[in-house]
């Protein structure tokens, strides 16, 4: 129990490192990075919660799959969000990789 | 011999249709405008089957795999689904054809036909799939299943709004897919804490373990904010103006009236089916608050813009403000009905919410621009989209025979039965808003230009009028046959008492 | 469906499809427009006067449309939904024929008669209204099919008369919307013919009745320009000649005054409000009313200025009978004056509309001398002006005559002194228009003068009030036959065993 | 329909005839036959004056549909009214047919004629109350018209000081028949019997009727309206309109069979002070239509007198009755042959011949109440009624009658002064103006005398002492006047008319001016769109800062803390 | 020099103000998971889970691995759509932009290239083991997906531009094939069994091959396109 707990904890924590990181950082690349440190969090614990110390029964597989859909879905995500801030890069003057301080926040679209 | 009318297997038709022709119209280069439209089509029947299957042969539970819960993944129909299964259906039908119409308009202007030829191109499949992830979310009834729907929507969602290749569609759109991704995981998270206390997936099994604990709590609260940042309720609101105001006009439409919906729909499911005895009055109470100051906030930014398209949009923030404000009005004894006026709620703004973008956006094809100022003379070249516009208007604001009149008629009279006299405040108070910022776009199309007349002299294309005002018509007489709707509503869905004895005629 | 029921529809319709249908005509074909137009209102006149026989003779009209519990739509042929269904659509064959001679060669004529239909269409509907929700219904889409009548000049000025419309328009909608269902919630549906809820409720719901009844009249006052929820009206007067008469005698305002005899006598009931103590209040804004209108109007120079003042003083004696609804006299005076005014404020705002569209005459002061050039407007214009006034034999007498009575009968003489001063008053502010139109000099040219045919203007726009003033005349004349307003609207009180 | 039926239409409609005919030519005038129809002009009192002469009286028909219960009839009073008016009414409208010949606006001047002579002939012949009030307010407003015809400054200004009166007789008098229907409980004339008459009713009635007949406080239109109406016009208005007036009392206070001392009181005292007032009034005016006014001021107020008399008692009522019917019947007669000779000099360019100017002595010394001169007849009779009376009456009588005798004398030579050198432009229609005048006459000469009302008082005003008492009064007038004359022959009188006209209608003018919305106000913006377009910065940062990565993280973490607070 | 200065102070002050606002926001989030992490504590021990349902079915599910077993048969239908969500990213990413041209054509070192052929076939050959195993134990479409994917990320950075090279309906064709045998097979078995994914009796293991087969070829290819950051020139006239 205690081992999930640990896991779990640890997961939490990722999980709010990640939000900070999304939250303060405005550089798109950290942003992305944020979210799936935030992912690994989430799937820690839900790998976590599967674990069953040995002997005591069989592992649930539910969160397993579960973790594994979740990975595809966050890769699929990273992906696209990548290619998208590449444009944004691409057709405004926010570097990706250097520097972070000159894009504080993506300008408000419109109005 | 298997799909006897009363057979369950048809649930998965909404579903598997429009990914088969996503993949399709991925697959193919020509004519994909035929597979959507048929999909879309055939979805439609379906839709409408199912809804005769519903209160012929009552609810349906289809066991995907033949496993029953907890193991296995549940697809039901029950009226809640299916209304949103029906909202989707008309609207997804409607912007099949505009788009259709907006792209081969945009396309034979020569100056940008290639860059339209390729949005056409990967619209229709990415519009596809989100149709198969949104009847996928209505007919789920797994909250994990309900996650990975939640994400095809969100990624085709984000993929669709960055369409239009404009720099402000594709910040909004990087933007609104981080937020997407935000509420994901602490959709999963939720789930997590969900599934640690009680151990299964399944809503039904889920519904009848939900006590008290603080998991349950924990998860719902986690559940409930993944889903409040994809609803956009104010304050997480901010990516949706832009990201719905740069998109593309049909576009637009989905995201403004379909996708927004989906996540709400599944708060509703979890506030007052799964979730319903662990549901505390201040919680409800603070949502109520959140959807006021939805309300008031989104309908004054409306008014504040000088862009159609943004003030449309800024419309649908104050709009889902009242979805809200319905929660804490549910706890009544004698308006028990509120809880499912909200779902006839959101059906009656998809419908006037896709006919008012679709008339923004026939509006922007035609001017070349959508600066409010401007608006001079469409009213004569564009009669029938100002008709749309003006209707759907009228549907926004509440005004009677709107399907709206009657939700806020119910939300009035649950507040009064309640004595929650503030809501009565709020909610017309927004309805006014909404009537200046509707009127003060309706009355500059009635501004006859000086002088110069517009030089544009080819009218739009049917496709790009006409499901514009059959949706807002839709929507306006929605209030005449309301006891359709909150019948098919009553049907099975479980959760709370069953309503409208004798209501229908 | 029965033949009740299809006679109710077939009266909806009437107007209803030719306005879709010119709404779908394009612009030029204004000859197949026009007959559509009349025979319409033709129609639905026809259809109305069969329906009014059959009131009288005790057949029920009913359309009952269950939408949610407690919720339905009813619409109900009653004598007095049959007096104001008259009215409109008689009006509106008039005010019709005049909009074909004044939009003559005007851009969107089309649209212009599409809701000018719409509007016909939805003040029927409000006459034809059995409940509140359905009288709610009628009474929000009549502001939406008048707004685009208000701002059909598309400039500056009437964009911001609109927006006000608007504003004014859908708060006192909303107003109307929170006391109806308040009033639902606390005495459940109420239908028109039931002539008033259960006294019982008094007991217990007695101060929160009163607020919704204030409520009420605060929803149906704007409209029926009440003070101080009148501003729209004045501004409003910016629309062509054909709508303000639209807005002041055939539909807006007279829908909402026929709003307030609704929530005064089927709503709550005489024995209600008489019980509840509020029926002073109402009196006393109609009062306070009654002079404001008077007093602004003798201020303006803009002659449909003043007319609109004038009508917001006027309507006021429908609001002022109801208040006395215990006196079966000042009931009559009442409602007779929902007809009254109409027919009179009609004449005066055609008239103001040809001196507008023949010679360019917007303001009283160029009107010195107008009759030589206009004598037949300006004779229609001074029946309309006296019968504003209350000079026997026009209609106006006849309501101030029965609303006298009637507050005498109850025993309220100051109502003598509100119909006195506001006589005066009136008189004040027309007999000058009057006198200078036809024995002032004209002075120089008229602002733009167009030449018109061989009468003093086009015919289509000579007609219609020559023919209204002339029913000004002939109802005051006949007020006491077998078939006259005045014998329906007694047909009407008796109905209510007042 | 049965006989009896047939018989009461018949009735009715010849009746309506009378008021229906000028009507009738008034829609025709709206029509291309104007021209011909207004040469038939005087024809339209024809139907009028042959049911004056010819029709039963007493007989009362019910006309249930006319405007909310139409009554109409012939009385004994009425009768005299109505062949009075008709033969005024005759005279006016030959003399008005040939004077405005030519002139532009003959036409509407004509209609308003036609019109006011149809409420006059309607109003005699009506028996319920509200047919009476419409022909009155019809006559009323109509003869605005005829005042303000010549469309002078002068005009226009007296027309308003009579349309003010007007409107405040019309609502005085609407007011005074609802509380009598209401105490009542009926619209019909001759119910008003048992009627207990307050004080409030007889002021409004007062009020309502007295305009008409410039009762004191009211009479502020007389004079002016007098000058300025066509001169046939004016003879109408002063012979046959102001009756209407007394013909309203005499029908809503039905003498001798009500009995009201402060009424009378309040009559007689108004009526005293008219019949001075007038004199004075008329004496400071140098225009003869001004002085004729004048002049009738003063005699209303006379028959103000007598009908105070009249209201004390029934007894004192019926004989106060046909004392007022011989007085109104001099009166419009004298008045309108007075009218008639001035229009003669108006219209002849050369000044009076001397035939001509004893001529027209002759009414004015009528109304002086020069024996042998229906005037004489009219004293007598009044009188007469005074002694029936008693005594305080009496006495006063004694007194009052010679000093308004002298007064109206003086008057009436100061109009002949008037009109003495005065001539005219040369207008069109004097050979009908003499015949006219000649007719008038003959009628101011001949009809009392052979009335058989008035026989008696007659035979008494010829006999001895009453021969000299008539004539003393008239001798010590002319004395007076030439006295007066003498003194003060140029007396600052245009420039007091004109002080009071400015005292008039300067109030009327600033309570206007004051009224007046100020001219082309700045376009008030609208407040609502101030208050938004001073918001809208605000709202703009406000959402951006919303849209901010760090507030959102706020709102999303305080969200997710409150709805865990919330739920757990 | 003043205005410097004061652009300077600006600058500090709202550095300082972040800082503020940072540590505000690190407390608040340290709470919320302090908050999380204590209710995840309190939940009760007693976790029932599905292992023991899983494992009851077993045997019905037609492979040996309980993961297997859950994604592709007990809930085939998650992962079904989740393999359109892979293949929702290679549309998002292709209707956004082309696939970057790369420059460095010239100097690929022979080593790369030695190790992308030494490499490749093996991926290929460990790809198709993994699908193989994934019946029995951990592995599966997803796992050998990721090798193939591996595979074609290796081809593409050695510069091999077979995405160039291959038409573009070819690589559309590749792309839909596993989700289309997926739904085909899923509708098979609805029109046979009446269930969608419900496998006739006996032919779930095999179905469950088939199926993972094909969508480890277009879960790989998918990988390997959304590495190559675009769509081909061919995919649309542009």
């Amino acid at each position: 129990m205690i081992t999930t707990l640990l896991y779990s904890l640890t997961g939490l924590i990722l999980f709010g490192m990640g939000f900070f990181t999304l939250i303060i950082h405005s550089h798109p690349l950290r942003k992305i990075l944020a979210v799936n440190v935030m992912g690994t969090g989430v799937f820690l614990i839900l790998v976590a919660t599967a674990y069953i110390p040995l002997g005591q029964g069989e592992i649930d597989p539910v969160p397993h799959a579960m973790v594994l859909t979740g990975i595809v879905v966050s890769v699929s995500v990273t992906a696209l969000a990548l290619i998208l801030a590449c444009r944004v890069q691409e057709t405004s003057n926010i570097t990706l990789l250097k520097g972070t301080k000159q894009s504080e926040d993506i300008k408000e679209t419109g109005a | 011999m298997i799909f006897h009318v009363d057979s369950a297997s048809w649930i998965i038709a909404p579903v598997i249709l429009p990914l088969i022709a996503g993949l399709l119209c991925f697959l193919f280069n020509r004519k994909i405008f035929i597979i959507a439209l048929a999909a879309a089509l055939a979805n439609f029947l379906v839709v409408c089957f199912l809804i005769w299957q519903l209160l012929n042969f009552g609810p349906m539970r289809s066991y995907i795999g033949g496993w029953q819960p907890p193991l296995g993944i549940t697809l039901r129909t029950d009226g809640p689904a299916l209304l949103m299964l029906l909202m989707t259906a008309i609207t997804g039908l409607g912007v099949t054809l505009y788009a259709r119409g907006y792209f081969s308009h945009r396309i034979s202007d020569p100056v940008r036909a290639f860059r339209h030829q390729r949005q056409q191109r990967y619209f229709w499949p990415l519009w596809m799939l989100l149709l198969t992830g949104l009847n996928g979310l209505f007919l789920s009834g797994d909250i994990f299943n309900l996650y990975v729907t939640l994400e095809l929507i969100g990624i085709s969602a984000a993929s669709l709004a960055a369409l239009s290749g404009k720099p402000a569609s594709q910040r909004a759109s990087f933007r609104y897919l981080l937020i997407s991704l935000l509420g994901s995981l602490t959709y999963l998270l939720g789930i997590v804490f969900l599934y640690r206390t009680c151990g299964v997936l399944d809503l039904t099994l889920l519904r009848n373990l939900a006590g008290n604990e603080s998991g349950m709590g924990a998860a719902l609260a986690l559940l409930s904010v993944g889903l409040l940042l994809k609803t956009a309720l104010v304050p997480l609101h901010f990516w949706l103006p832009p990201a719905h105001a740069n998109a593309l006009a049909p576009v637009s439409v989905i995201l403004s009236a379909l996708v927004v919906k989906a996540s709400f729909y599944l708060l509703f499911r979890f506030w007052f089916e799964l979730f319903a005895p662990i549901v505390t009055m201040p919680a409800l109470n603070f949502m109520g608050t959140l959807g006021a100051i939805a309300i008031l906030w989104g309908a004054i930014q409306a008014m504040r813009q000088h862009r159609l398209k943004l003030m449309v949009a800024y419309s649908t923030v104050s709009q889902l403000g009242y979805l809200f404000v319905a929660f804490p009005l549910s706890r009544i004894t004698e308006g028990a009905e509120v809880w499912s006026i909200v779902i006839f709620m959101a059906l009656t703004h998809a419908c006037a919410k896709s006919a008012m973008f679709m008339a923004a956006g026939s509006v922007y094809l035609h001017l070349g621009h959508d600066r409010i100022k401007d608006l001079g003379g469409v009213r004569a070249s564009l009669p029938v989209t100002v008709f749309a516009y003006g209707i759907a208007g009228v549907s926004l604001m509440g005004l009677p025979p709107s399907g709206a009149f009657i939700a806020k008629w119910m939300l009035l009279s649950s507040s009064f039965a309640s004595s929650q006299w503030w809501w009565v405040l709020v909610i017309m108070t927004g309805s006014l808003l909404a009537m200046i910022y509707v009127f003060r776009v309706m009355s500059q199309f009635f501004v006859i230009p000086e002088g110069d007349v517009l030089d544009t002299p080819e009218p739009l294309s049917p496709l790009l009028e006409w499901p514009a005002l059959i949706l807002a018509l839709i929507s306006l007489f929605l209030g005449l046959f309301a006891p359709w709707p909150l019948h098919i509503l009553s049907q099975g869905s479980t959760g709370l008492a069953l309503i409208f004895p004798g209501a229908l005629p | 469906m029965n033949s009740g029921q299809l006679l109710l529809i077939a009266i909806l319709l009437s107007s209803f499809i030719p306005g879709i249908i010119i709404f779908c005509l394009p612009e030029e074909k204004h000859r197949l427009r026009t007959r559509l137009n009349l025979c319409g209102s033709i129609l639905k006149i026809a259809l109305i006067l069969v329906m009014n026989a059959g009131i009288y003779y005790g057949h029920v009209y009913e359309i009952r449309i269950p939408l949610i519990p407690g919720v339905e739509l009813l619409l109900n042929g009653d004598p007095l939904s049959a007096l104001f269904a008259t009215l409109s659509s008689v009006l509106w064959l008039l005010t019709t024929i005049y909009a074909v001679g004044y939009l003559e060669g005007s851009p969107n004529r089309s649209h212009f008669f599409g809701y000018f239909s719409l509007c016909v269409t939805v003040t029927i509907g409000i006459a034809l209204a059995g409940n509140l929700v359905t009288f709610l219904l009628f009474y929000e889409m009549l502001t939406l099919t008048t707004y685009p009548l208000v701002i059909h000049r598309g400039t500056e000025k009437s964009l911001r008369a609109g927006r006000n419309y608007l504003i004014y328009a859908f708060s006192g909608g909303a107003v109307f919307l929170v006391a109806v269902v308040w009033l639902q919630a606390v005495v459940g549906p109420v239908d028109f013919s039931a002539a008033g809820f259960s006294p019982s409720y008094l007991d217990s719901h007695g101060p929160v009745l009163t607020i919704i009844f204030v409520l009420l009249i605060i929803g149906v006052g704007v409209k029926a320009a009440l003070v101080p929820l009148h501003g729209w009206l004045p501004q409003a007067m910016v629309a062509p000649a054909p709508v303000s008469a639209l807005l002041h005698a055939v539909a807006v305002v007279k829908a909402g005054a026929f709003g307030i005899i609704r929530i005064v006598l089927d709503v709550y009931g005489a024995q209600n409000l008489l019980l509840l103590g509020v029926l002073p209040l109402l009196a006393a804004v109609a009062t306070v009313t009654i002079f404001y209108g008077s007093i602004r109007a003798l201020q303006q120079d803009d002659l449909k200025r003043r007319l609109a003042y004038s009508t917001i003083s006027q309507v006021s004696y429908i609001a002022l009978g109801m208040s006395m609804v215990d006196q079966p006299l000042a009931v009559i005076g009442g409602l007779i004056h929902l007809v009254h005014q109409g027919l009179m404020k009609i004449t005066l705002f055609f008239c103001a509309g040809n001196l507008a569209e023949t010679l360019g005459i917007h303001r009283i002061s160029e009107m010195s001398g107008v009759a030589r050039r206009m004598p037949l407007t300006m004779a229609a214009f001074s029946i309309g002006a006296l019968g504003m006034i209350g000079i026997p034999p026009t209609v106006g007498f006849v309501s101030k005559w029965y609303l006298g009575l009637g507050g005498l009968a109850g025993g309220n003489w100051w109502l003598l002194l509100v119909l006195v001063v506001s006589s005066l008053l009136n008189a004040w502010y027309f007999l000058p228009i009057l006198t200078s139109a036809w024995f002032g000099k004209q002075k120089g040219e008229w602002p733009e003068e167009m030449y018109i045919g061989r009468y003093e203007t086009s015919l289509m726009l000579l007609v219609p009030p020559l023919v209204t003033a002339f029913i000004v005349l002939a109802a005051g004349l006949v007020a006491n036959a077998q078939i006259s307003p005045l014998a329906w609207v007694r047909f009407i009180v008796r109905g209510y065993g007042l | 329909m049965t006989p009896a039926g047939l018989q009461t239409t018949m009735y009715a409609l010849i009746l309506s005839l009378a008021a229906g005919t000028p009507l009738m030519m008034v829609i025709l005038c709206c029509t291309p036959l104007r021209v011909r129809v207004l040469r038939l002009l005087p024809l339209a009192t024809v139907p009028a004056l042959l049911i004056a002469l010819t029709a039963p009286c007493d007989v009362v028909v019910e006309v249930g549909w006319f405007f909310m219960g139409g009554r109409m009839g012939l009385d004994e009073t009425g009768r005299i009214f109505l062949l009075l008016s008709g033969f005024v009414w005759l005279l006016a409208g030959f003399g008005s047919r040939s004077l405005l010949k030519d002139d532009n606006d003959q036409v509407r001047f004509h209609m308003f004629f036609l019109t006011a002579m149809a409420g006059n002939f309607g109003l005699i012949l009506a028996k319920g109350m509200l047919g009476y009030y419409l022909f009155f307010a019809m006559m009323s407003f109509a003869a605005y018209g005829l005042v303000v015809h010549k469309g002078s400054e002068e005009a226009i200004r007296a027309g308003r000081r009579y349309l003010l009166l007007v409107m405040i007789g019309e609502v005085a008098l609407f007011t005074a028949l609802i509380i009598l229907v209401h105490t009542s409980g009926s619209t019909v004339l001759e119910d008003f019997a048992g009627v207990s008459y307050g004080p409030l009713i007889l002021i409004l009635l007062f009020v309502g009727f007295g305009v008409k007949i410039g009762a004191l406080p009211l009479h502020g239109w007389m004079m002016p309206a007098y000058q300025t109406t066509p001169i046939p016009a004016a003879a109408a208005l002063a012979g046959s309109m102001v009756n209407a007036g007394i013909l309203g009392w005499l029908r809503f206070l039905p003498l001798g069979q009500i009995s009201c001392p402060k009424g009378a009181v309040l009559f007689i005292v108004a009526g005293g002070l008219a019949a001075v007032y007038g004199v004075v009034a008329g004496l400071n005016s140098k225009q003869a239509g001004a002085v004729l006014g004048g002049s009738s001021i003063s005699q209303m107020g006379l028959i103000t007198v007598i009908f105070g008399m009249g209201l004390f008692d029934q007894n004192a009522g019926l004989h106060a009755t046909p004392v007022l019917i011989i007085y109104v019947v001099h009166h419009s007669l004298a008045k309108s042959s007075l009218f008639f000779g001035y229009d003669l000099v108006e219209r002849q360019g050369k000044i009076l011949s001397q035939l001509q100017l004893a001529a027209i002595l002759l009414p004015a010394l009528a109304l002086a109440g020069l024996p042998f001169t229906s005037g004489a007849i009219a004293k007598t009779a009044f009188k007469e009624l005074a002694v029936n009376l008693g005594d305080p009456w009496y006495g006063l009588s004694a007194f009052f009658l010679p000093v308004t005798a002298i007064g109206t004398t003086i008057l009436m030579l100061h109009f002949m002064a008037v009109i003495r050198y005065s001539r005219g432009s040369d207008k069109p229609g004097r050979t009908v103006s003499r015949i006219i005048f000649a007719l008038s006459c003959v009628a101011v000469a001949v009809p009392l005398w052979l009335w058989p009302g008035a026989n008696n008082f007659a035979s008494h005003s010829v006999a001895g002492i009453k021969l000299l008492q008539g004539v003393w009064p008239v001798a010590g007038g002319c004395l007076l006047f030439f006295i007066w004359r003498r003194i003060s022959f140029t007396t600052k009188v245009e420039a007091n008319d004109q002080k009071r006209k400015i005292g008039f209608d300067t109030i009327m003018d600033t309570v206007t001016s004051l009224l007046q919305e100020k001219e082309h106000q700045k376009p008030q913006q609208d407040r609502l769109v101030i208050f938004i377009s001073r918001l809208v910065p605000h709202l703009r940062k406000a959402e951006k800062i919303m849209g901010r990565w760090k507030v959102v993280g706020l709102s999303y973490i305080a969200m997710c803390l409150i709805l865990l607070f919330l739920l757990l | 020099m003043s205005t410097e200065k004061k652009i300077k102070g600006q600058t500090r002050n709202r550095h300082r103000r972040f800082d503020a606002y940072q540590l505000l926001f690190l407390c608040l989030v340290f709470c919320l998971i302090a908050l999380l992490g204590t209710i995840l504590c309190t939940i009760p021990e007693n976790f029932p889970g599905l292992a023991d349902t899983v494992a009851s079915l077993q045997e019905q599910s037609g492979v040996e691995s309980p993961v297997t077993a859950v994604l592709l048969n007990f809930r085939g239908y998650d992962t079904l759509l989740e393999v359109m969500v892979l293949l929702l990213a290679v549309i998002g990413v292709w209707s956004l932009t082309k696939a970057p041209v790369s420059n460095l054509k010239t100097d690929i070192s022979p080593v790369q290239m030695g190790v992308v052929r030494l490499l490749t076939p093996v991926l290929c050959l460990v790809a198709a083991y993994l699908v193989w195993q994934g019946s029995h134990l951990a592995g599966g479409a997803f796992q050998g997906g990721a090798i193939l994917g591996a595979a074609g990320v290796l081809l593409l950075v050695s510069e091999l531009d077979w995405l160039r090279a291959v038409p573009a309906f070819v690589l559309r064709i590749g792309l839909i094939l596993g989700p289309l045998v997926f739904v085909g097979t899923a509708l098979c078995c609805l029109f046979f069994t009446g269930e969608l994914l419900a496998y006739p009796k006996g032919t779930a293991g095999w179905l469950i091959l088939l199926i993972e087969t094909v969508c480890a070829l277009s879960i790989g290819l998918t990988l390997a396109l959304l590495f190559g950051g675009g769509r081909p020139e061919d995919d649309v006239p542009d």
